[in-house]
């Protein structure tokens, strides 16, 4: 079983993490990254976190989806502080034996996260102001629907 | 107890926390919340829509009508936007 | 629009692939890399194909993939010729705005693949014997699903 | 016309490819393929069960009943298992 977790305030390369998975079980790796793009004229996004939750809360889901989808492996990162346009802000990959448990994983870890881990958003702008992002109904409603 | 608050609630409060000493009578968060949003501001501002709130006994999600007997820390915070 | 295709019969590093997307209107990445898997007692896997039609299907895919999710990027490598256990196979990888369009496209693009690129694949075993693997009907039905 | 072969369908028949100057009553896919089993082995032994093969006709995939007129080449292979 690999089981990856990472909390991060530096850029991460999703390349290399996807490239942590190795076993001669694994037939299937599905993957998913979030990147910061250029939006309502944004030049930067911040995080902010609650370190012990959302640490904890990555545990958890690791756990509920190795057991969901029975899978070989699953990795996390996810970034916090200020990031760049373009930079990737989360990283999710699940490892299994055959390619639906690997692919549903991803989503369902994504919807997951949209709604479960401790962070917020806040744009920022050229001009040195900020705006909190608002959670969307949409992910809400996908994170309701598991 | 420690009240900490996180993202735009940590903003409009001023601080990351407060330590405060509740009288008996405040035993659920939706007690802590009217409590302090009967202070002023600036909690009478955070806490104004509180279906736009979020909280959490001692690291663990909890629903607002839960009770805060034996717990060190109360998080307040907006709905997340993380992933 | 980035839009990559590569067949090619040398091992290729998936991680490689998915940084190969670079756009700051990208806010999505989802991939997926199919992995040789140690089954059956198998050594190794060897792909025959038939080269024209090959390259001609996977660039129909990809402009087809890319109308129907309106993605800003796709990416589709696959390996031919021998194979060693544990490396990668095919790898596909899409880029969009939102997350539903990349995950619900690299669900697609391996669908298709399964059931539309001339490509067959033989187990190799230790004693040097081999056996052609056959289609499987659920990938048939997933194919005819869409 | 040429005839090409692959995969397992390749290897029954022992080569990559036949030339064959056919009939004029051979029109679809369909009268190569009974043509070429009535020969015998290996055609007989490759084309025994039609419904796991498949076609294409100067690369493009085309179910047995398509007319091979004009056609430079015909790709005679079994069901495919890609990705």
């Amino acid at each position: 079983m690999i089981r990856y977790i990472s909390l991060q305030n530096c850029p991460f390369d999703p390349g290399e993490e996807l490239c942590k998975f190795r076993s001669e079980s694994i037939g299937a790796i599905a993957s998913f990254t979030g990147l910061v793009r250029s939006e309502n004229e944004i030049v930067a996004l911040s995080i902010e976190h609650h370190p012990v939750m959302t640490q904890k809360t990555l545990e958890q889901l690791c756990d509920m989806v190795i057991t969901r989808y029975h899978l070989l492996g699953v990795s996390i990162t996810h970034r916090y502080e200020l990031l760049k346009l373009g930079e990737p802000i989360v990283f999710v990959a699940a490892a299994s034996v055959h390619r639906k448990a690997a692919m549903e994983a991803i989503v369902y870890m994504m919807d997951r996260l949209k709604t479960d881990i401790p962070l917020w958003k806040k744009e920022i702008f050229a001009d040195g102001t900020s705006r909190w992002i608002e959670q969307k109904q949409s992910d809400v409603d996908r994170s309701f629907s598991w | 107890m420690k009240i900490s608050y996180f993202a735009k609630t940590r903003e409009i409060i001023g601080r990351d926390y407060d330590i405060i000493h509740f009288p008996t009578d405040i035993r659920s968060i939706n007690d802590v919340v009217k409590y302090l949003s009967a202070k002023g501001e600036p909690y009478s501002i955070a806490f104004a829509n509180q279906d736009a709130l979020r909280f959490a006994l001692d690291n663990e999600m909890a629903k607002s009508d839960v009770s805060i007997e034996n717990i060190q820390e109360l998080a307040i915070f907006p709905p997340v936007t993380g992933g």
